[in-house]
């Protein structure tokens, strides 16, 4: 390729990643300002003009599911609208599970006599305080390797060296995020309207080998010294099971671009702190006496089930 | 099974070369030592550890006199067997077995069956200990690894076996009952489920908890009721200069500073005093978190150790899934030290130009 | 004068003093031993040359071993007799060196050495009759005075330091020195200002010598009316005090930077004996062939600070003190924290020989070491800010070629990691196998 | 590199004991200690990999002469990935209790190490019939490691073994949690060092 391209390189994919962002952070409908969680049972609209009563207190018009159920229909028990028809809030039989997003599907909105269209709305507490907690579960709290046990093969071979281990870590964590943008794009925008779902597996995995190969080719071009110093390590990130299950589970939970980008980042930033931990670890024992036959692997699987045993404080945890 | 000599065996003999020549010892200088030595300072903890437990046979009645001495003597007992099995030393004479079985009796309930430390003090000793290289190699602190080890395999005893303080010192009380008779629940728990209200409901006026919980008349773990006594040991252990004050004030202080933030309904109206005598945070900040070989050694380092123990205490106990955090929050900041012993090395005098890295 | 009470600021510790032994004995001149042997290596550099062939007869402060290349100082003849000799002794360092042995003549008078002025004598001539008698720094390695005191050119030296901590445990000899020849040190101390061409010259003493710092502050008072500013700085009880990095660092404030000498930072320091050995050296005009040397410790019948003959074998010594008791555990020239544990009696003084201490089974530590358990009072004591606990656990691994990592080479073998080690591990002794892996 | 010499016998037990993918090789741990906490969980997986392991390798042993060496990795995901998005449906279609369990693991066998590493260490050099025969090894070998430490856990954690009550109570608990697993592979790989050590020292002694 030519030489003039290589400065714009690297901006051009970050407009690529930035425009792939944009694309999940639209809103849900135009009419509706902010949808929130209301105590423990009930679910606030706020539109951003005056509602028709009529249509506002009437329960057929709204629909409302937890998000990874869609067959669950929770039974709205009383709506109210608020003095100025802008507030309608949704009060439930049941108290809500407010960890996970709620679906509200109404039918066409009336405003003023006049039809403004159908919306999808999904409600989700404190939406930066969610991003937070998917992205703080992913790095710490469900650890991928002390609390999910993914990726041990990599995590086990790469850290004997602290420099091998943060090495292995940053390398990992830019793949996992590149890849997983890219699976997330995939997935929204090709496999599911598709139906090509069952395809998941092999268009994952062939996205993890070629955002390999794409990091790979422009660390090469734009930083050599970089690419010199975590080269060695791309051909590992490809053996490391996080790297196709982040994907797996932004599909199956039905992520958007940010969560998407949060749960990467947390796996990739989880994947380098558990590293570079056992590596400490590993370099301190390294100077123990510990028996022969548990010399190098066994003793770092004891000292990971250690590791595990005191993850388990973090059990039953939610943050938000 | 690990019946082969370690490889190190020979490099130490070659290392020290202490003769005897003519009747005159020849060593290497310094020729005269402190009169400090780890024996004294082990049985100094555990002469620190000890009020707590007599108060805990006035409080939850003699049983658990028994854990405890069961708890010490299978840790001993470990101990000798993994030094043996490991072809090393036997060194159950410098105490560091029994502050294990004594710390890990005092964080379990008062209710448990009797054999239950048994379990624990295997895991502890020779997983968490020998198996790392013994004693200086241990990662994590054993008696705590014993502790989660046993609320993994025996959760429901582990969790409920809450015992209500006596108020008459009849000490046989509980003695052969089944736990489910009388079983209470923590102050922790209360807090935790039924907020403050119902907190007083149990314990009575704030005052009166705030007397009660510091001399240690509440349900609890064995060895962790009495603010007190175990306030009385670690300034002993400071004041012996056994221990510094950076990890016990750093614990302690940033527990109640979670707290006070995070720990009420709405920001900063957190109780801290409540939250500092109500669960283990007295023995975890004393004892536990100062534990030689699993915190820092410099005192920056210790101050963000302990920090870092204090957020996690609250953490857990506010969102977490168990009422009380402070066992866990210490295990996972052990695998820390490593690195902050990286991070927080000692400032050398003048070196020579180019020899920092 | 008072004075803030000052100290180095990081590490050290404070082990017993056990002073009290020897400090309150007056020095006391050893008589002449039957015969003795002079070692040819007492200084830091080559082993001298002998001047002498057996059956030779030498008179009380003749030369009788010269340096002709490189670091050196020349050898005198302690006392008057025969040369019996010339083979090898033991040496508590080097373990066998050359020396020459010497029959005592009984008959022969002692010397009598009366002073001269050296006002007028230029710093060339001055030093000339240092490198004449022999002198070396006699509180540390040995290192020749007449080099220690031409720094070089581009060095700006505008401090003396006259060293009288005397922080090692159970030594008194610089401290009876202070006490009953003040003035001698102070003259000593002027010699070395002339020499030097500065006038600024502090000289730091423990606080547990309180008549010593007396002594020599009115000693000062009384010289200071000729243009040299010399003060007394009393300093706090902590070893390594008397530690030449430390004692810049504790006085003037300034870091000697790793590798370096006193000079890169302006100072040149000098031990009390060696002062007053110049003293000796440019106003008598006696070569260093006797010292005052500490006798202490509970394993010999009598404690004393004695004026020895260099070449006065131990044995003898033990035998004029009384002998020793049945519970001798160790015998060690030098100080406790850093002298040498020697294998028997039959090993003679050095000009570099401070004390001698006879210590019993009570008093030394014979606890077999365990594993460390990573308590840091090892960190905390190590005045150069040092981590013998990893060195010690990389050394225990067969890593120590690693621990150049740690600053294994600045270490200068103080010994309080040792000392305050409650695990007892053999810490200094790690470090040094630390230091000759890592060379290679 | 020539065709392998190895009958199919040697190539079936090399797979199972001298390089058994989970104690010797210490590939595919994930598996080995995030669900080997029954004895079925180890035979469904086992079956699993093996059929990946078996049809991969066939696969790629019968076309290996029409693949350039710079796509070979690629080619190698890519045919696992095809397999196991083959057993991963039909496992979700026929045994959703027990692909519920699994959870994502079966998804997760693209990503065994173990199977590229035969493909590039052995079916690209040899037949299709010997690429069988080790594929068959290695998915058994895995298959046993993965029972044989869901033996363990399953008896000590629950009592039982495939389900069926042995002991009549639950011994720990905590061998049933992920943690263990770290612990049960880690004792086990000893076991098998001491073994090993034994045996050899016995060897050099005789």
């Amino acid at each position: 390729m030519g030489n003039a391209h290589r400065p714009y390189l690297f901006p051009l994919l970050l407009l690529i990643a930035g425009l792939v962002l944009l694309a999940g952070c639209g809103s849900d409908h135009r009419f509706v300002k902010k949808t929130t969680f209301e105590d423990a049972n009930a679910i606030t609209i706020e539109f951003a003009g005056p509602v028709d009563a009529s249509w506002a207190t009437d329960k057929s018009n709204f629909t409302v599911y937890e998000k990874p159920d869609p067959d669950i229909l929770l039974t709205i028990q009383d709506i109210s609208l608020g003095p100025d028809q802008h507030r309608v809030t949704l009060t439930f039989q049941d108290d809500l599970n407010q960890d996970q997003p709620h679906v509200v599907t109404t039918t066409d909105i009336r405003s003023q006599g006049r039809s403004i269209g159908p919306a999808v709305l999904t409600v989700k507490k404190l939406y930066m305080g969610y991003l937070l907690s998917i992205f703080i579960g992913a790095m710490v709290i469900s650890n991928f390797v002390f609390t999910k046990y993914l990726g041990l093969c990599v995590f086990f071979g790469t850290s004997q060296r602290k420099s091998t281990a943060v090495g292995m870590g940053i390398t990992f964590t830019m793949v996992i995020v590149v890849s997983a943008m890219m699976a997330w794009f995939l997935y929204q925008f090709v496999l599911k309207p598709y139906r090509l779902d069952f395809l998941q597996i092999v268009v994952f995995i062939g996205l993890v080998s070629l955002s390999v190969q794409a990091v790979d080719t422009i660390l090469r071009k734009v930083n050599p010294a970089l690419f010199k110093a975590f080269g060695v390590y791309l051909v590992l990130v490809i053996a490391n099971c996080i790297i196709i299950a982040v994907p797996l589970i932004l599909a199956d939970n039905e992520y958007n671009a940010f969560e998407s980008l949060m749960l990467a980042a947390g796996a990739g930033l989880g994947f380098l702190i558990a590293l570079f931990l056992m590596s400490s670890v590993r370099e301190r024992l390294d100077l123990a006496n510990v028996p022969p036959t548990f010399r190098g692997l066994p003793i770092a699987f004891v000292v990971a089930g250690l590791f595990a045993l005191a993850f388990l404080g973090f059990s039953g945890m939610s943050i938000f | 099974m690990e019946a082969d000599k370690p490889i190190q065996q020979e490099e130490k003999s070659s290392a020290v070369e202490e003769t005897r020549h003519n009747m005159l010892t020849v060593s290497v200088s310094p020729h005269i030592k402190s009169r400090e030595s780890v024996e004294k300072i082990m049985w100094s903890v555990v002469a620190c550890l000890v009020p707590p437990l007599i108060l805990s046979v006035f409080v939850f009645g003699l049983q658990t006199l028994i854990i405890t001495l069961i708890s010490v003597a299978s840790c001993v007992a470990a101990e000798a067997v993994s030094q043996k099995l490991l072809k090393r030393p036997v060194t159950i004479r410098d105490g560091s077995a029994v502050i294990t079985g004594l710390l890990m009796a005092y964080v379990i309930p008062p209710g448990v069956p009797y054999w239950i430390p048994i379990l624990g003090a295997v895991m502890a000793i020779y997983v968490a200990k020998h198996l790392l290289g013994g004693i200086g190699f241990n990662i994590f602190n054993p008696a705590l690894i014993g502790r989660a080890f046993l609320m993994a395999t025996f959760p429901v005893a582990m969790t409920s076996a809450w015992l209500p303080p006596l108020r008459d010192a009849a000490i046989f009380t509980y003695m052969g009952q089944g736990v489910d008779a009388v079983s209470t629940a923590t102050p922790l728990y209360v807090l935790k489920h039924y907020g403050v209200q119902a907190l007083m409901e149990q314990f009575g006026s704030m005052s009166t908890i705030y007397r009660d919980f510091f001399m240690g008349l509440r349900p609890g773990c064995i060895g962790e009721t009495s603010a007190f006594l175990l306030l009385l040991g670690g300034i002993f252990l400071i004041y012996k200069r056994y221990i510094t004050w950076h990890i016990p004030v750093s614990v302690i202080v940033s527990v109640a500073f979670f707290t006070w933030i995070f720990g009420g309904d709405t920001l900063f109206t957190g109780n801290p005093l409540l939250a500092v005598l109500s669960g283990g945070v007295m023995l975890g900040a004393f004892f536990m978190a100062t534990d030689y070989v699993t915190s820092p050694t410099q005192m920056t380092a210790k101050l963000i150790f302990g920090a870092g123990i204090g957020a996690l205490t609250v953490l857990i106990r506010i969102k977490g899934g168990y009422p009380e955090g402070v066992c866990y929050a210490i295990l996972l900041m052990n695998p820390l030290v490593p690195a902050l012993e990286g991070w927080f090395k000692p400032k050398r005098f003048a070196p020579p130009k180019g020899a920092l890295k | 004068m008072t004075t803030d009470i000052l100290t180095f600021p990081k590490g050290g510790a404070h082990p017993a003093e056990s002073k009290e032994l020897a400090q309150d004995q007056a020095i006391e001149p050893m008589p002449t031993p039957d015969s003795l042997e002079i070692l040819l290596s007492q200084h830091f550099g080559a082993p001298a040359d002998p001047l002498v062939k057996k059956k030779d007869v030498v008179v009380e402060g003749d030369l009788i071993g010269e340096v002709t290349q490189g670091l050196g100082a020349n050898i005198h003849a302690s006392v008057s007799g025969t040369v019996k000799a010339l083979g090898m002794s033991a040496h508590p360092v080097l373990l066998k060196v050359p020396s020459i042995t010497i029959e005592t003549d009984p008959e022969a008078e002692a010397r009598v050495f009366s002073p001269s002025d050296w006002t007028g004598l230029s710093k060339e001539d001055l030093l000339a009759r240092i490198r004449q008698a022999g002198i070396v720094g006699i509180g540390g390695a040995g290192f020749p005075t007449h080099v220690k005191l031409s720094p070089p050119p581009e060095a700006e030296v505008d401090i003396l330091i006259i060293n009288g901590a005397e922080c090692e445990p159970y030594l008194t000899t610089d401290h009876r020195v202070m006490l009953e020849q003040p003035d001698a040190i102070i003259e000593g101390a002027r010699i070395i200002l002339t020499i030097l061409g500065i006038n600024n010259c502090h000289i730091g003493i423990e606080i547990n010598k309180p008549d010593a710092i007396e002594a020599l502050s009115q000693a000062a008072a009384r010289a200071s009316s000729n243009g040299f500013h010399i003060q007394v700085n009393p300093l706090q009880v902590k070893y390594p005090q008397g530690s030449e990095k430390q004692l810049i660092e504790g006085i003037t404030g300034r870091q000697v930077p790793g590798f370096g000498l006193p000079f890169d930072v302006g100072v040149i320091v000098q031990n009390v004996g060696t002062t007053k050995a110049i003293y000796d050296a440019v106003v008598l005009e006696k070569p260093l062939y006797e010292k005052v040397v500490t006798i202490s410790g509970r394993g010999i019948a009598r404690t004393a600070n004695l004026l020895v003959k260099i070449g006065t074998k131990v044995s003898d010594i033990a035998q004029y003190l009384g002998g020793t008791t049945p519970d001798l555990g160790k015998v060690i020239m030098g100080g406790p924290m850093m002298g040498f544990a020697v294998p028997d009696l039959n090993i003679p003084v050095t000009k570099t020989t401070s004390g001698i201490l006879f210590l019993t089974e009570d008093e030394i530590d014979t606890h077999p070491h365990g594993q460390c358990i990573r308590c840091g009072w090892c960190l905390e004591a190590c005045p150069m800010g040092l981590s013998p606990n990893e060195i010690g656990v990389y050394v225990e691994a067969g890593r120590a070629d690693e621990t150049s990592q740690f600053g294994v080479f600045e270490c200068f073998e103080c010994g309080c990691c040792a000392y305050t080690c409650p695990a007892k591990r053999p810490l200094v002794q790690f470090i040094r196998l630390a230091k000759m892996k890592a060379k290679k | 590199m020539p065709a392998t010499t190895k009958s199919n016998f040697q190539l079936v037990s090399n797979g199972i004991l001298n390089e058994n993918p989970i104690f010797r090789l210490a590939l595919s741990m994930c598996p080995a200690v995030g669900i080997s906490t029954s004895v079925m969980n180890g035979i469904l997986l086992g079956i699993a990999v093996l059929f990946v392991q078996v049809f991969s390798s066939c696969t790629i042993a019968a076309i290996k002469d029409y693949i350039h060496p710079r796509i070979r990795i690629p080619t190698y995901t890519l045919t696992i990935a095809t397999w196991v998005t083959v057993i991963d449906l039909v496992l979700a279609a026929y045994m959703p209790a027990a692909y519920k369990e699994m959870g994502i693991f079966v998804k997760l066998i693209v990503a065994f190490a173990i199977i590229t590493m035969r493909l590039e260490t052995f079916a690209c050099k040899n037949s299709v019939q010997a690429s069988f025969w080790d594929g068959i090894g290695m998915g058994f070998g895995f298959m046993f490691g993965m029972m044989a430490l869901g033996l363990v856990r399953e008896l000590l954690g629950m009592g039982t073994i495939l389900g069926y009550d042995v002991l009549g109570f639950r011994p720990l608990l905590f061998f049933v949690l992920p943690a263990a697993g770290f612990f049960c592979v880690g004792l086990m790989m000893g076991l098998f060092n001491y073994i090993e050590l034994t045996y050899n020292r016995k060897k050099k002694g005789t």
